[in-house]
């Protein structure tokens, strides 16, 4: 049979960016994956060429986590088939697609949290002697890999013990333990800064250069343009399109993936602070994660903070919360001197924080998305009258948030686990509505989420300052900081090493301010 | 956003439809229990008659209210192994201040009533607030806390009466709280249905009963949202222990004497009520009323193969094996669930 | 006052329950020559029969002069345990040991042990089949259950109208449940008991009231609950509460301060008593006995006879059950 | 990356930060251990001589070895309720076994012990398999499963038995297996210390063992890691009962008779030992060691409490209370080990 005829929907692009290869290096033809209930991924072709970025796009639940985890051996398809190099070949398990040379970093961390970085890189794939466990073997392994990623992780550090960030380093690390021919990399950047994405970018040139074939998944627009070659678009499960990264634009891309025109994804961010909401001095926490910082932030007000991965920027608003140990410093909201945070307290005087983590810190997935909106503000009306609920208006308040959000599917009885990951993320910030509000801290309020959604969530999120909120909005993602907010706090090991105002809050600026400088 | 790709057709209606849809809403255990009724009535003649399924469900009173205390322990994600030696303890403490102020005071018999059921219900409540400290306070994994104060507990009651029954209640505790019936119906059950009343309530209509699913559904997202999670844990097992300790009180007034020897096979039966009702052992999931279903049906199929005349051993056998066939069936209901599920 | 002289029955030669029997006037000694230290272990000590038994031993040996330290394994499944607790007396220097077997068999490997080291073994109420035994002192449960059922028989001899009775002889396992069990089914043999139920369970006051119950659901026309003195104790008020009390009479086949206020308030019609206190008291004197090397018995037992509403009166409790208000005693010094 | 920020400060180093480095490494099990041989020392002469300390291990080997494989039931996040019904049906069917070839062939006395001994680990070790396929292939929940089994397990006993000990077997079996000594040690720690070995050798030096942990840490991330977590779930249920299965046999050796009535406070006091240990209930997380020290901590105790006379019911409350405070204690270390992290 002749595999290009079968590859349908390459119109937009000459054939064969490589010469010699005669087969493409992957190929799904009609690949169908079905979950109790619903088609997430629908007769999906889709080919990858050895050496080159193959982005998918598409919005949260659209079926590329699906894709790729039957690529990469985690799942069987329900019908259609995947050929490597041409062959037919049932990847029926991860070790067997690791036989082939295809590896993947999944969405969802495969980490074993109580083992070392090392233990876990080598998870399924112990180096022995005689059959016997070598672990200095596997340090070595281990050491070897992270330094030629150049990450600076402790091999003998206990995941557990490591940020979200570095966790996701540790399962980018894992995938490159073997000989590969195929590379899989499901939003990998989710939670880093531009550091650890530069060396990641720096290794996927190398791997392009070696031959590799590298599927990418992302809801950055900036990073599609920066590495992607080619784009496959998928939505509700079907294939749409594929298109060449560098002559498609946003308006383009962004209208192929969701079927309709979004207008600017930034809204426009007023700035009419008022009085201070927020004021703390030389703030310092248990175990030295945050060594005097001080801060101010007024009503109404959008403050960013920036920062490297690990640099105190979410211990410090969580010791501000109540959920994080302070060793010394002062806190004064609203006027009020505090001397030792409790969340309780600081919810009722209007202070919320929505961790960044939803699966550990923020959702009970197995609860309904009614209850998990609702979780923080059942001591009052409407919701309460202080402790007999009221459930009908709790459904009602419920549901126009949900309806306010877009939350889809729409419907508030669902387990929050049943929902896609943006969606997820939208029920926990429903939860800052549920209740009058002085200050809202978002932390990294956007991890994985695609970019319709993130449009919904900037243009609540400027809402909500310009109803007079004082906003700390916590990211990673460098854009979020010069987009939204008026001011920003460069955070450095638990310091603050600058307060950018305005117009100083540009892309260079920050980012210098991000490693060690002289006297700052 | 994918509304459209659920394959499952809704539209068309079947018989098999409509049960499968039963299954998924009410669960295993009505199915389970209709099955027994079944078998067991096909098996003996006396076994379908009102006054026997009466006992049957007086008999479950005991095990269904240890279950709905011992669910809120599962509901946070715990455990409680110390319900047993919170029925013991109640019943010996509350029938020997009972009895002493019977013996002191013979006429005022609903004081020595009033006075010993005081008693005992604390003592074993107060089990519980140990528990509940242990957990909420020292983060003690609540199977070791519970498991020790069992142990404890157990030393005390039987140190208090040497093993042997206390007598000497007034005969009209038994008569009113053991056997008393009103409208053909034992005072038990009355008890059982007012404290499942009271209990629903608290769970489905109160913040506070709110709070045991947060807390079991992620301890950390609870936190975070301004609930005090070593009090609802605190609450958990003294609520839970209180609930042994009524328990205990009613079966004192059954045994007409105090007994430390009652309960031993609790923490485990009222685990398996739970779970076979479809709470999670991790937390987070369940519902009152199948818990009480789960109880229900553990002591019908004991009754029911009791009157078939089955043998002891191969009870055990039978029991053990219906326990494991109930959880796989409501594994196989889940899977129903998921492809139901709106 | 004191306990003896006491008629027992003498078992020549020992340590075979069918051997011939004598009856003798038995006599204790008056002092113990020396502080000697006995260790008494138990199965457990959560029942009013083993108190009874406890209250024997540490009288008796309050009574001739020695250091006592009694063990409980905490119930009939702790087998392993009470090898462990035999084990740890010898550790900690114990001159003789008393058992009440949680096994017949299961503790003739430690009894070898420890009586390689010359220390008496005396076995007490439950019966051990080890050769080694210094001496025994207990009648055969087997018996018990069989006097119970001698009675019944005798009650209803064949022709006399069916009677339906059930039984509940405890837990399933226990070497003395099925020897109860045997003897009780081979006594009633030939006669018109109509044995329709034989009920396991434990002996757990909760586990027996349901059972009883059931079994009312499944017989209505019961005319016996015949089984464990908790048994007996559990249908008293499930009898009353529905009203058959008389048209289903109560037996137990042993005896426990409940049974003794059931068949006093007539509620209960009879049960035998093995007098357990003498048991302990009589292996204790043994115990001195053989320490000091004088003669002894080596399997004695009081003879057994069954209490009903006839011959209550001359009953003496204090052979049987400890005095009310007894709280159990570990140690003695 | 974020090293600079602990502050711990490691270059100081005075003996109490020598004693908390060991606390932290080892946990607090030594410890515990050295308190508990100082009172018992302090309380009874005999307890500190080799012979008795020798004796506590014996004792202790059942319970050791029973722990030991319950750590891996509760390292994949499961539990195994049924160890005490293995330990039964184990006991019953290779006497019963061995009696019958013995009586057959009064000559082949090892004949008669190998045989006895197949049929019995193996009879145990079936139950295993079962609990192992319906965690791995039918996802029952391991509470349940076991506990169904364990009602069924021993329900088959009793019926094999009657309920009376099976006797008959040849001397030699519980001479040697029971009682035997060489070295002046005897032959069930031999056994024990080869069981524990090949365990450890097992665990930490083969791939396979290292998929318990990962397991328990973690089943999905397990999974994509292409670890078969099926494959390693009915392993953890098979070995767990064969440790169990191996208890038994030495069990029936040292009692010279099969006994269905043995193991009902193994599973709870299994788990107790595990968790004492520091092994995690929610799983991934344990040291075979540690769980070795924690049984022997418990046989220990029990003995001193014995050697020193104290009364039964006291050293039940005992018993109790100290479990709960190795928890808490455990807890604290817990601490410590956060503030000097790696
Ligand atoms: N295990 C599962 N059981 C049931 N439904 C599932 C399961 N996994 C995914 N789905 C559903 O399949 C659809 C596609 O999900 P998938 O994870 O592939 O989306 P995605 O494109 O990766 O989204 P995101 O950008 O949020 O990661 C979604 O509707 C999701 O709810
Ligand atoms: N669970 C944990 N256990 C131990 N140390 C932790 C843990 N979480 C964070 N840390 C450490 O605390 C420091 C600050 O973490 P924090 O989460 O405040 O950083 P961040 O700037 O928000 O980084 P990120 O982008 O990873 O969220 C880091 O040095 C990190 O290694
Ligand atoms: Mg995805
Ligand atoms: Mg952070």
């Amino acid at each position: 049979m002749n595999p290009q005829a079968a590859t349908t929907p390459d119109h937009r692009l000459e054939k064969d960016t490589h010469p010699g290869d005669a087969y493409p290096l992957l190929k799904t033809d009609g690949l169908t994956k079905d979950y109790p209930g619903i088609r997430a991924l629908d007769g999906m072709n889709f080919d990858l060429k050895a050496g080159e970025v193959h982005i998918l796009f598409g919005e949260n639940g659209a079926g590329k986590s699906t894709l790729i985890s039957m690529l990469a051996g985690a799942n069987t398809p329900t019908s259609g088939n995947i050929r490597f190099n041409g062959e037919l070949v049932e990847l029926s398990s991860v070790h067997k697609a690791r036989e082939l040379g295809i590896s993947a970093v999944f969405q969802e961390f495969s980490l074993i949290p109580q083992m070392t970085v090392a233990e876990n890189l080598f998870l399924g794939a112990e180096p022995t002697t005689h059959g016997m466990l070598n672990s200095a073997a596997q340090k070595k392994a281990a050491e070897e890999i992270l330094s030629s990623l150049d990450f600076q992780l402790p091999s003998d550090k206990r995941i557990d013990h490591l940020t979200r960030a570095e966790q996701q380093m540790v399962e980018i690390a894992k995938a490159f333990r073997s000989d590969l021919s195929v590379l899989i990399l499901d939003e990998p950047t989710a939670s880093l800064t531009n550091h650890e994405t530069d060396q990641l970018f720096r290794l996927i040139g190398k791997l392009k250069s070696q031959n590799v074939g590298i599927i990418y998944i992302t809801h950055r627009m900036a990073e599609i343009r920066e590495i992607g070659d080619r784009i496959t678009i998928l939505r509700d499960g079907k294939y749409i399109d594929t298109v060449d990264a560098k002559t498609t634009d946003d308006d383009e891309l962004v209208r192929l993936m969701t079927g309709r025109v979004v207008g600017q994804i930034f809204p426009k961010i007023a700035y009419n602070p008022g009085e201070v909401a927020l004021e703390v001095k030389d703030l310092h926490t248990v175990g030295g994660s945050v060594k005097g910082a001080s801060i101010t932030v007024r009503k109404g007000e959008i403050v960013g903070f920036a920062g490297l991965v690990g640099s105190g920027k979410s211990k410090f608003a969580k010791a501000c919360f109540g959920a994080f140990d302070i060793e010394s410093g002062s806190i004064i909201f609203n006027g009020e001197k505090i001397t030792r945070p409790k969340t309780k307290d600081m919810l009722k005087r209007g202070f919320m924080y929505l961790p960044s983590d939803r699966r550990n810190d923020g959702l009970m997935m197995m609860r309904s998305a009614r209850e998990n909106i609702s979780i923080a503000s059942l001591d009052i009306p409407p919701f309460s009258n202080g402790w007999m609920l009221n459930r009908k208006k709790e459904a009602k308040v419920v549901k126009a948030l949900a309806k306010q959000l877009n939350l889809s599917p729409n419907r508030v009885e669902r387990d929050a686990g049943f929902f896609s990951g943006g969606n997820q993320q939208k029920l926990m910030l429903a939860r800052s509505l549920t209740r009058e509000f002085n200050l809202v801290v978002f932390d990294e309020p956007t991890v994985g989420v695609d970019v319709g959604t993130r449009a919904a969530i900037y243009e609540f999120i400027a809402k909500l300052a310009n109803d007079g909120t004082a906003i700390l909005l916590i990211s990673s993602d460098l854009p979020e900081i010069l987009n939204l907010t008026n001011r920003a706090y460069v955070f450095y090991q638990g310091q603050i090493q600058a307060e950018l105002k305005g117009e100083e809050i540009t892309e260079t600026n920050v980012l210098s301010y991000f490693f060690e400088r002289e006297a700052a | 956003m994918s509304n459209q790709t659920e394959t499952m057709p809704k539209t068309r209606i079947s018989p098999a439809d409509i049960l499968k849809k039963i299954f998924v809403r009410l669960g295993i255990l009505p199915f389970l229990l209709l099955i027994a009724v079944i078998v067991f009535a096909s098996l003996s003649d006396n076994f379908l008659t009102g006054r026997n399924l009466m006992n049957v469900l007086r008999q479950s009173v005991y095990l269904t209210i240890v279950s709905m205390g011992q669910m809120l322990a599962l509901l946070t994600g715990g455990f409680d192994l110390s319900v047993g030696t919170i029925l013991a303890l109640t019943s010996v403490v509350g029938a020997t201040v009972m009895a002493s102020v019977y013996a002191a005071m013979p006429d005022a018999i609903w004081l020595a009533i009033i006075l010993g059921c005081l008693a005992g219900i604390a003592a074993g409540t107060f089990i519980g607030v140990f528990n509940g400290v242990g957990v909420a306070f020292f983060g003690v994994s609540p199977f070791m806390m519970s498991l020790g104060m069992a142990s404890v507990g157990f030393g005390l009651a039987l140190f208090l009466t040497g093993g042997t029954p206390v007598y000497g209640m007034p005969e009209a505790f038994g008569n009113i709280f053991g056997f008393g019936t009103l409208f053909g119906i034992h005072a038990p059950i009355y008890a059982a249905v007012l404290i499942a009343l009271l209990l629903y309530f608290y769970l489905y209509r109160t913040k506070s009963g709110r709070y045991f699913y947060a807390v079991g559904g992620n301890i950390k997202a609870a936190k975070l949202s301004g609930i005090s999670t070593r009090k609802t844990l605190l609450m958990t097992y003294i609520l839970c222990a209180l609930m042994a300790a009524l328990a205990g009180m009613l079966l004192t007034a059954r045994l007409d004497t105090g007994e430390a020897n009652i309960g031993a096979s609790m923490p485990l039966q009222s685990i398996a009520a739970c779970v076979i009702a479809g709470v999670s052992l991790r937390g987070g999931v369940g519902r009152l009323e199948n818990v009480i279903l789960g109880a229900i049906f553990i002591g019908l199929v004991q009754n029911g193969m009791n009157l078939a005349r089955m043998e002891s051993y191969l009870q055990t056998v039978v029991l053990g094996s219906l326990l494991i066939l109930a959880v796989i069936a409501d594994q196989v209901r889940l899977r129903y669930v998921a492809s139901l599920k709106d | 006052a004191d306990w003896f002289p006491v008629q027992v029955q003498v078992w020549e030669p020992a340590f075979d329950m069918n051997s011939p029997r004598r009856d003798i006037n038995y006599t204790p000694l008056e002092k113990a020559a020396k502080p000697w230290d006995l260790c008494v272990s138990f199965p457990h000590m959560k029942d009013a029969y083993w108190l009874g038994v406890d209250y024997g031993v540490t009288e008796e040996a309050k009574r001739l002069g020695v250091k006592m330290q009694v063990v409980e394994a905490g119930g009939y499944t702790e087998l392993n345990k009470q090898i462990s607790q035999l084990e740890d007396c010898v550790a900690s220097g114990a001159d003789a040991v008393i058992i009440g077997a949680i096994s017949a068999d299961g503790l003739n490997n430690v009894i070898k042990e420890i009586r390689a080291k010359n220390i008496p073994v005396i076995d007490v109420i439950n019966g051990i089949s080890s050769p080694e035994l210094t001496a025994k002192s207990l009648v055969s449960f087997g018996e018990m259950g069989a006097k119970t059922g001698e009675y019944l028989a005798k009650q209803h001899p064949a022709g006399s109208g069916k009677v339906k009775v059930a039984w509940f002889p405890g837990p399933s396992g226990a070497g003395w449940v099925e020897a109860g069990n045997s003897g009780f089914t081979g006594a009633i043999a030939g006669s018109d008991i109509e044995l329709v139920e034989t009920k396991y369970g434990d002996t757990g006051k909760e586990v027996q009231a349901k059972l009883v119950e059931d079994t009312l659901e499944a017989h209505p026309d019961l005319a016996y609950v015949v089984g464990t003195a908790v048994t007996a104790e559990a249908a008293i008020p499930i009898l009353r509460s529905r009203d058959l009390t008389g048209q289903v009479k109560v037996a137990s086949y042993y005896f426990t301060p409940g049974v003794e206020q059931g068949l006093r308030r007539g509620q209960i019609v009879a049960a035998p008593t093995d007098s357990t206190v003498l048991q302990g008291r009589i292996a204790v004197d043994i115990a001195v006995r053989a320490l000091e090397g004088k003669p002894y018995e080596k399997h004695v037992g009081p003879a057994l006879y069954v209490v009903d509403g006839d011959n209550l009166k001359d009953f003496d409790a204090s052979s049987t059950l400890a005095p009310k208000g007894f709280s159990p005693i570990f140690t003695v010094e």
